[in-house]
This record gives C-alpha cells, structure tokens and sequence, in this order.
C-alpha cells in the first residue's frame, strides 16, 4: 500500500488532495463534509476584513470542457471566520486547513493576516488575484511582481505561521513573480487562480454571467497549471500546491510530477461530485501500486 | 474516468402564459419538456439582472410552470414579464417527492409552497395515491392554487387562515393533527411539507407525535444551485439544498441547529429567523 | 438565406471563418484545399525572413478539452513564400489570404513586412504573440505594450497592406497592449494565439513535448479568447479576428457577439477533420435563419 | 455537434521481443492489442528525443510488430533499445488495403516496405487470396522477411536483386511485368506496392500498362500523424498522406507534380528526388 501522505511547510497531509479555495468554502460543516469525502485538507473561501456583497446571479455556469465564474468574493469578513467558521472547524479538527484570505489594499492584507492568525489556521494563502486599488492601473497584485513581493513582506512580518501566495497565470511570466515573493519570505505557492474568461449565450446575445466576465477552471486549464507549476518549482523549489483542471488521480499524480507538493482541486465537484475526493484518492492509490510508489516524495518534481 | 457531459448553460424559452394567482402571485407556464419531478426546482434567468431558484409547479412534458411570490427586486421584475417574453432557464436540479401506487399522503403548504404541492398531488392522485391536501394562509385573499387541487381526483382540500376568513381558524398544523390522529394508523402515510420553514418545523413535530414520516422542501439561499458553491450548505452536516435537497427526509433534520432556526444570506452570514 | 459575407479592412470574405495560422498551412495547395472544404479564407503559417528549423517531435498532443502544441514556428523562410507558396496561391485564388510573419527582432519584422508585402497578401498578420518566440528580454514582442507598438510601427511604414497584430492572452491586460498598437497604425488585431500549457505523461514520468511546454489551445480556450475579444473591441472598436477554440457554428456566432468580425479556426480540425468548415457554416445558415439574421453585420459586437 | 472523445496522449508500452531482419533492420514486437489493419502506421516516442511515424508489419490483436531499418538517428535509437525497454506508442493511423475474399494480389516491396507487406499478405492468405509476392532489393543482405513470407499459404515469392545475389537480377518491375503479362486478365487483380516512392511510381506505370488498378503507400514527412499541421499534404490537391493517406490509389496520384518527384522536409522545403 502506496503512502499518500506528504508534508507541507511541516504540516501533515494525509492525502495530497486539498479543496480549492471559493468551492464548498462557505461554512466550517461542509469544508468538514468535504474532508469526510476524502480531501486530505480543505482551503477557505476568500476571507475579507469586512463583510463583502459578491455579484449577482449568475455567477457561474460550465459546460464538458470548462467553468467560469464570477461569484465576486462574496464573504462575511473576518468577524464570521473568527467567531464561527476557524471555532467550529478546530474543535475535533479533521485535517489542516489553510486559511485564504483577500484584500485590495497592502495595508488590509497585513491587518487580516495578523487576524487570521490567531484563528489558528495551518497555512495562510494570499490570494493576490485582486486588484490593487492603489496601483494606478488598479492591476491585480500578483499581476506586478514588485506589488506582490511588497504584499509579501508586509504579511510575512504579521506571522509565524507557513504563509504561501496565490498567483494569477494572467501573466507572462509567472516564474518571476514567484521569485520576487520567494526574496521576500513566502513559504510556498497556490496556483492556479482561474484565467481569463466569458461566456455569451447567442440566444439571449448578453454575456451570461452578470458580471460579463469571469475566471475559467476546469478540464480545459489542466496544462496552464501543469506549465506554471513546472515554472515555479523551477525557479523557487519551493511547496506548491498544483491547482487547476484537476479531474482525476492520474491528474494529481501528472502536476506532482510537474513540481507540486499538494494538489487544489475545485471544479471537479461539478463533474463528480464531493465524493470524487474519495475517488480520486483511490485512483492514486490504484496507480501508485501498479507503478510501484511507495511514496509520493518519489513523484514531486520528477519531470524536471 | 468518465465525465459526463456537462452543460450549465441556458435554454432560452418565451413565456407562453401568464395566470394571475392572487394580489401577489403569478404563474408562468412555458411551453418545454423540461422533464422535472415533483420537489425539484430550475433556475431562472433575466438577463443582465439575476437569476434564482423557482420550483417546478407542473410538468407533464410538454409544458412547466413556475409560481411567482412578489417579495423584491428579482420576484418583482418576473411579475412585470407579457408573454412572449424571453427568459433562460436551467434545471431541473434537486431531489424530488417519491411515492408509490395507493399510498396515502398529506401534503401541507404555506405561501406559494401550494404550487409545488400542486404537482406531487396531480402526480399522485394520477396514481391512485388518497391525497389530504393542507393548505394554511394568513387570509384568503393569499391562497391560491385552490380550484386546481379541487379538481384532482382523490384529493380531499383542508384549509386555515389565521383570520378564520376562509377554512379552519387558526394553524394549519392543528388541521394535520385531527388527520393524523384519525388516519396515521393507515399504513404508508407520508406527509410531505413546503412552506415557511418555521411552518414546516411545526409540521415535522406533529409527525414525531404520531410517528408519520416526513418530508420537507428546505430552502437555503442558492447561487449555483449544482452543488459547487457552498452557499446552501445546511448545519452541521454540511448536506447541500441544492443537490441532497432541496426534498429532505425530516428524520434527518430534526436535530440540526440550523433547522427552524436560521438561513444565511449571499455573504454566508447567519439570520435568525425569530429574533433570539 | 442570410448573407454571411463580411468585409475585413476592406477586403471582402464570403463567410467569417478564416483558418488559423499554423494549422493545414504548409502548402499553397493545403490552403486551396481548406477553402475548398468551405472556409471563407485562408491564413498561412507563419513565415521567417530565414528557413527556420522547429521543435522535434513530439510536437503536438489533445485531448476531448485541449490541444497542446509546440511545433517551434518551422518553416522554410520568406524565400519559399515569394517563389512557391504565394505564387501558387494567387493563380485562380478562390479567397483571401492572410500573411502571417514572425521574426525575433524588429528589423526583421520590418524587412519581413517589406518582403511579404511584394507577395500582394490580403492582410498582413504580426505574429507578435507565440510563446516559442521571444525577445532578448525573455518575453514574447505582445507581452509588453512598448514592444508591441514599436513593432507595429516599424511595419507600418513598411506596407500599405491592411496590417492587423495577432495577441497573445499570457498577459494581464490585453487590452492596453492593443490599444499601444493601434496608436502606431494597426488596422486591426488577430486574439487568441495560444496560452501557456504542458502536459507530462505519467507513465515515462516526463513532459510530452520534446519542447517540453507549448500553446494551450481547443475547445478549453474559448471563454478566454471570447474575453480577449470583447475587451479588444471594447478597446479600440478595430475589426478583430476572433480565434480559440472554435468549434461550431453557435461558436462562431458566439466570439462574434463578442466583437469579432472574422473567426479564426485551428484545433476544431483535429477534432472534425477539414471538412468541419463547411459544417461550421452551414451550423451558421441554420441559426442565422432560425433566428431572422439576415446579415452578420447585425450580430458583431453585439453583447457589448 | 458532438464532439467526439479524442486523445493523442501515449500507450507507454514495454518491447517484448526484438527480431535482427538484416544487418540494417530490425523488428520490435509489443504485446499490446494496437487495432491496426495493414497499410496503417503508428507514432513512436521516445522520451525528450523524437517521435516517428512507423508502419504496422504485423498485428493479430494480441500483440504487434513494428520493422525499423536503421538509416539516421531516430532509427539508431530506436536499434539501441533492449527488450523491456519503454517506448510510447499512438495509433494505428491511417487508411488500409482494402482486399475480398479469394481475390488475386500482387504486393510489390522495396526496403523496409517488405515489413508491412507481410501483414497485408497474412491477413490476405488467411482470406484465401491468391497472392504474389515481389520483392526487390540491391542485393541479397538486403532483403527482409522471406521466410515469414514463405511460411504464408497461397503465397508466392519473387525476389529480384540489382546484383543477382538472388532471384532474378534486375529491376523488380520486370517480374510484375511478366506476372500481369500472364495473370491481368484475371478478374480482382490488384496490385499493392510499399517501397521507395521511385519505385512505386515505376510500379504504377506497369499497372497503368496492363489497366491494372494499384495501391500506394506513400510516405510524406509527418508531423502530427492525424491530419492537423500540413506537412504531409500532397500537391497539388493537399490531400494528406497521415489521414488520406498513407494508402492511396495510384489513379489518383498518377497525375500529381509530387508524386516521385518531390519531397518536403520539417521545414517545408522542397527536396527533389532525382539530380534535376
Ligand atoms: C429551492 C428553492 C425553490 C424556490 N421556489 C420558489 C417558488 O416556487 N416561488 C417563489 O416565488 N420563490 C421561490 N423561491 C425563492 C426565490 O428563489 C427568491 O428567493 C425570491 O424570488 C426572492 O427574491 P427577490 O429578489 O424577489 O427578493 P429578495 O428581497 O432578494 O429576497 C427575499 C428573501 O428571499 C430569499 N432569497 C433571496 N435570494 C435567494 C436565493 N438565491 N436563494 C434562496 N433564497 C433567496 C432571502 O431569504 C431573502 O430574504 C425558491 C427558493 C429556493 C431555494
Ligand atoms: C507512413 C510512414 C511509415 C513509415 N514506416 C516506416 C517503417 O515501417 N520502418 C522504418 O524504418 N521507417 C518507416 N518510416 C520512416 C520513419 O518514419 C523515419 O523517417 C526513419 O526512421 C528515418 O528517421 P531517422 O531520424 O532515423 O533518420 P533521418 O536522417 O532523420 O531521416 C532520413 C530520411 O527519412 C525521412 N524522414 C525523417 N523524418 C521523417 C518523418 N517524421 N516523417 C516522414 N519521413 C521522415 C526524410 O526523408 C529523411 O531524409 C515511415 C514513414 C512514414 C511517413
Ligand atoms: C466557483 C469558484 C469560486 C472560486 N472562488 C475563489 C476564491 O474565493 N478565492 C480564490 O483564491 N480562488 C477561487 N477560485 C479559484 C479556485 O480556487 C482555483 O484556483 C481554480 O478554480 C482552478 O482550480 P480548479 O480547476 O480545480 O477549479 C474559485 C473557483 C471557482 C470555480
Ligand atoms: C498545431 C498548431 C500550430 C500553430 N502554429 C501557429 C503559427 O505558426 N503562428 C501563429 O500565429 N499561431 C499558431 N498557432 C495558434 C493558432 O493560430 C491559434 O491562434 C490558436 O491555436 C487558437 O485557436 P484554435 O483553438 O482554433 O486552434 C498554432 C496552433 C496550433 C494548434
Ligand atoms: S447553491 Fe451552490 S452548492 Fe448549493
Ligand atoms: S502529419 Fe500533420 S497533417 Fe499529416
């Protein structure tokens, strides 16, 4: 029998399966419901310092290939995580759990970082895919690597705790912006965040999500994140958890190979189901025995 | 693995007709074989505005309806829909009502829960099924659905208003507790409930009392409405509405935290439902 | 019978559906052989001052979602193009053409637009965006606005020809990129070229393309080259040639809702064999007439 | 439309069995139920190094064959694997020789096309066709696959060498010459040639003589393999060798500027065939 479990930044995983951030995340019972499933850890939906209205409905829809959407970060801000979500997920905690917290100044990402910390999450990942409303082309901080590098440095001075950024593959060159967090104390990465996307429904001819445009997950962004994972590890060699596309366990096992440590998976529930985590474990396990892996340290990073 | 194809996009349909209900409700039929089962809902779309959760009211596979309540900006901009207007729609999602040949049901609705009701009773009643049919309003003017159900076979209408302006005064809980205390001996009773949620809790304890089977049309506040979002995610199991639900078995229900108890809003903020 | 003629800078295509650069585009008799099928024009692979040697097998990989290539821009130089592909097109040529070059210095581009021009292409098309080819600053010309720019006018004064820009999507706002572009003179652009993708094969436990990496393309791409689109048109209100992940009619119609006036077409052969264009236009026909559109004209740009 | 499921993505696939044809050639087994009929080709990886189009010289749905003659790097690689030895495979690709039942064939090889003859010459006899087997080599060493030809029913060999090493000396042409002398008024006559494009252009000139109808496997440079990229197109009707081809009908190349002419290589440029 295969060993999935992995390390990351020193906390334990049982599996390498982790629940993206935005999917299930909304409240402790079912980021708890999806470790019950399989998950070997679970990722908050994006936390904010305050309560924050999302967009209207739509605010996805997919078809075999693809997802898009734009549910805006909706979130209750911090008072909700601290007083309900971390409380009610840490007593009789099942697995770690990383914290993904969300702000469009420096200034609130370092005040929410200071705050989550003493949530007690496992790992804090800063989901950089925001824009920047000091910036003058109001970019998204992973966008600019010197934005996202200064974000770093701020929230690295709030905690002790493993704290990984979150990148954009709406880039040129991803590999850069990771080496200038890297300088700057990140422990690790997430990435995929969704690329660029919209949908038009020809009989309606309006965009079908209300806010016109959104972020495109699922099957058909499998090689993005494979590529900027292979880029990251390349250039930082440090954790990463392999986010984007991932369906199935042969999946997992193709963006380990690329460089990651642990593997996000959010769109698959569309196409499997909660109970796909439990599946695509076994998937792993299946292939780990016919290839003789004993232990996914053997996999991380092998394709270099 | 297999993925099944999977397509979340919408079908564009007109409007075919519109029935007034009453003050504050209207049906919208659609001429489309949506193929929905009893208790299941669709999601429905107005362009460049929003888009919700709407039950299934009728589908014979030619044609759905869909019963409007006018309580904000989305129910209302429905209400100001002619027909030949356009709207899209995707579904049908959820779980459904499940009964069998002769049983015997009663079902209790409040507010526009009547219209769902409606679709179980015609389902049932085609089967055979003895139908008590429970419907209780504040006052008559807010029933509706009422001369559709009266024209089912095997179908037996009870009504209370809190006004005693029509049916029985006073709750409509007290009506299913005469029925049960005569009838729950008859085996294969079922009752099946859609209304406020308080309503439905009430329900479900009359059930306990006499040891009837339950089952619920829960309403959570909904965004995909498939299962990926998270927002309808019930306390503490972290059972989705959209995809366990939005038919659930009370037994499971009964002990939750949530239930009676409170929703949450498009931000995953928690609102009691009686003020604490 | 709805008319599906649309004129592209004044040049006039009996249907929007143009063939992408690279795909079936070695020969001027594989280019006839595309229109014959039912495209409404043709655009060539993309042409080097030089012969230019590209990547080794594998060079190419899809999937039912995506299609990975990393062919390396081969091609036999401007020479070929001027004595036997354009000379052989141009005898009884049954559409337009569209001269794609691509060059690793804006000299050549320059000389190359010279060149290329002399052939008496419809439309000239800057390959400013594949990822297989970049400047001495790492990125390809179209990942920097200035770049962009500086290429478009140098070329410009190079030709009187309709000059449009093809635009890679790995950038974080492609729309300002298009916008430095048509300051310089561009007529019109061309969106998508290829994202970033990789594929590993789990089983040799290495990257498929013996490049390793290469360009995303399919059916996966297409919310992000309807996206591109849009904000382009939005942009600069130039004619565009939607392209990504076209495959049907509905498609079509779609990435022209969007803003496209021309649709580029690739991958969708893989999956439908050449013979797909003339389905893609009859798709069209049916839907133009299911729903009373008499004349393209009525749906471009119209989901803005 | 539907799109049908399609992946290029590799069989990893171990070497079972390696043959030595000639001191130029080899032959690697894979048990591996492939699908391939003859005439049709596979790709062949070898990881980080290159990737060729190979014919199918022999598949019966439990394993198969693929003949390599070593002539430049990615053929001296592949001359370099041990049995148990990885290689990726994707396929089979391409059109096939179509045959009936008891009809009369002539397969005319040259090279390493002695390899996918065979396969077409099994199934063949195994119908009960009545085949004759021509093939043409500079001189003996050169020659592949006899003895599996002459363990074949109802299969007759002709060997022709430029040196007279064995069979009869000369050109292979002119023993089918002599053979459609005698035997083209036979109905169902056909003649199948896989060889050095020369060669088969000579071919199809005899056939053209005795209005015989020929088969070709024409060999272009390939890229993809699956009728995606260009290089393999035909001039000047671009039709493409990997997906209209490699098997085509010598009437429709007979006429063709290319064909025994020209070649292109990875870039596109054109090589002629002979000094012009
Ligand atoms: C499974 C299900 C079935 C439903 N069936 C019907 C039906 O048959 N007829 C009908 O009139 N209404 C139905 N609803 C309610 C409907 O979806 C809307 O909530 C209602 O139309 C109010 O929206 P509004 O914008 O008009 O008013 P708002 O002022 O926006 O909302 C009024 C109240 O409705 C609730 N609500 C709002 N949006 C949602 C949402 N997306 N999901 C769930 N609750 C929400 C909130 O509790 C809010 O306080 C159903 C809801 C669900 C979840
Ligand atoms: C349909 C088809 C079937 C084939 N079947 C066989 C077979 O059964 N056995 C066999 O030994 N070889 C076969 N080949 C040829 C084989 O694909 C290689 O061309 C050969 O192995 C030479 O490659 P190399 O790297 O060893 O030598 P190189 O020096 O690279 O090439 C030698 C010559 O081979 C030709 N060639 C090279 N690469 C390709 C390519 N990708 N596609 C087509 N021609 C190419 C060129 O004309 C070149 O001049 C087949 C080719 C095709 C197109
Ligand atoms: C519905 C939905 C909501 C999402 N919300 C968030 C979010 O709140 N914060 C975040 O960092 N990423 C969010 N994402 C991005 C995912 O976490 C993930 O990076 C991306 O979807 C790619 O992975 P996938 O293909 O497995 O979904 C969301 C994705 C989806 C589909
Ligand atoms: C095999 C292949 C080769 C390509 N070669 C080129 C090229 O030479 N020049 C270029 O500008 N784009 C090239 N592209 C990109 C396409 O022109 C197109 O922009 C992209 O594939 C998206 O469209 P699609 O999804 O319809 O293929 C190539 C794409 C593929 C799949
Ligand atoms: S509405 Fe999204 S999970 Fe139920
Ligand atoms: S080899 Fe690519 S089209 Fe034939």
């Amino acid at each position: 029998m295969a060993n999935l479990e992995v390390k990351f930044c020193g906390v334990k995983f049982s599996n390498p399966t982790v629940l993206a951030s935005g999917i299930l995340g909304v409240t402790a019972s079912s980021l708890k419901n999806v470790i019950r499933n399989g998950a070997g850890g679970v990722t908050t939906k994006s936390i904010w310092l305050e309560e924050h209205i999302g967009h209207k409905n739509p605010t996805m829809f997919g078809t075999e290939h693809y997802f898009v959407n734009a549910v805006g970060l909706s979130d209750a801000g911090m008072k909700k995580a601290a007083e309900e979500t971390f409380p009610e997920y840490n007593k009789n905690k099942p697995a770690p759990i990383i914290a993904n917290i969300v702000a469009s100044s420096m200034e609130d990402f370092a005040k929410l970082t200071e705050e989550i910390t003493k949530c007690d999450p496992d790992i804090i990942e800063l989901n950089l895919g925001c824009p920047n409303v000091e910036d003058q082309h109001g970019k998204p901080f992973s966008c600019v690597a010197a934005d996202a590098a200064k974000v770093t440095k701020l929230c690295r001075a709030m905690t002790k705790k493993p704290l990984i950024i979150k990148l954009t593959p709406n880039v040129s060159d991803i590999a850069t912006v990771a080496k200038a967090c890297a300088a700057e104390g990140a422990d690790g990465f997430c990435a995929i965040n969704t690329l660029y996307g919209m949908g038009i429904d020809i009989n309606m001819r309006r965009p079908i999500l209300t806010n016109k445009s959104g972020g495109l997950s699922g099957p058909g962004i499998k090689p993005s994140a494979v590529k900027a994972v292979y880029d990251i590890y390349k250039a930082t060699k440090l954790p990463i958890v392999g986010t984007g596309g991932i369906m199935t366990g042969e999946d997992v096992l193709e963006i380990m190979m690329a460089g990651a440590r642990l593997v996000g998976i959010g769109t698959m529930v569309n196409y499997r189901g909660v109970e796909g985590f439990g599946e695509i474990v076994k998937e792993m396990e299946k292939w780990c025995e016919e290839n003789g892996v004993k232990d996914l340290e053997e996999i991380i990073g092998v394709a270099q | 693995m297999h993925i099944k194809t999977f397509d979340t996009r919408f079908k564009t349909l007109r409007i075919k007709k519109i029935l007034e209900e009453n003050p504050t409700t209207k049906t919208f039929i659609f001429e489309y074989p949506l193929g929905g089962k009893p208790g299941q809902f669709a999601m429905i779309w107005l362009p460049g505005f929003d888009e919700k959760p709407m039950s299934i009211a009728f589908d014979d596979g030619k044609e759905f309806w869909i019963t409007i309540c006018k309580v904000g900006p989305f129910s209302s901009a429905m209400h100001e829909l002619n027909v030949g207007d356009k709207v899209g729609i995707r579904g049908p999602f959820g779980t459904s009502y499940k009964f069998k040949k002769g049983e015997n049901l009663a079902l209790v609705a409040g507010g526009y829960g009547a219209a769902p009701m409606y679709f179980v009773a015609y389902e049932a009643s085609n089967m055979g099924c003895h139908v008590d049919f429970l419907i209780g309003a504040r006052n008559k003017d807010l029933l509706l659905y009422t001369h559709k159900i009266l024209s089912l076979a095997n179908t037996k209408l009870h009504i209370s208003t809190n006004d005693g302006s029509v049916g029985v005064q006073g709750f409509i809980t007290q009506v299913l507790d005469q029925i049960l205390a005569d009838s729950h001996s008859k085996k294969d009773y079922k009752v099946f409930t859609c209304g406020p949620e308080v309503m439905m809790k009430a329900v479900g304890d009359v059930c306990d009392k006499y040891k009837t089977p339950a089952w619920l049309s829960m309403e959570k506040y909904m965004k995909c409405g498939i299962g990926v979002c998270g927002q309808c995610a019930i306390d503490d199991t972290g059972a989705l509405c959209c995809v366990d639900g939005p038919v659930m078995e009370w037994k499971k229900l009964r002990k939750l935290p949530e239930m009676g108890e409170y929703h949450r809003d498009a931000q995953g903020k928690k609102h009691y439902l009686r003020a604490k």
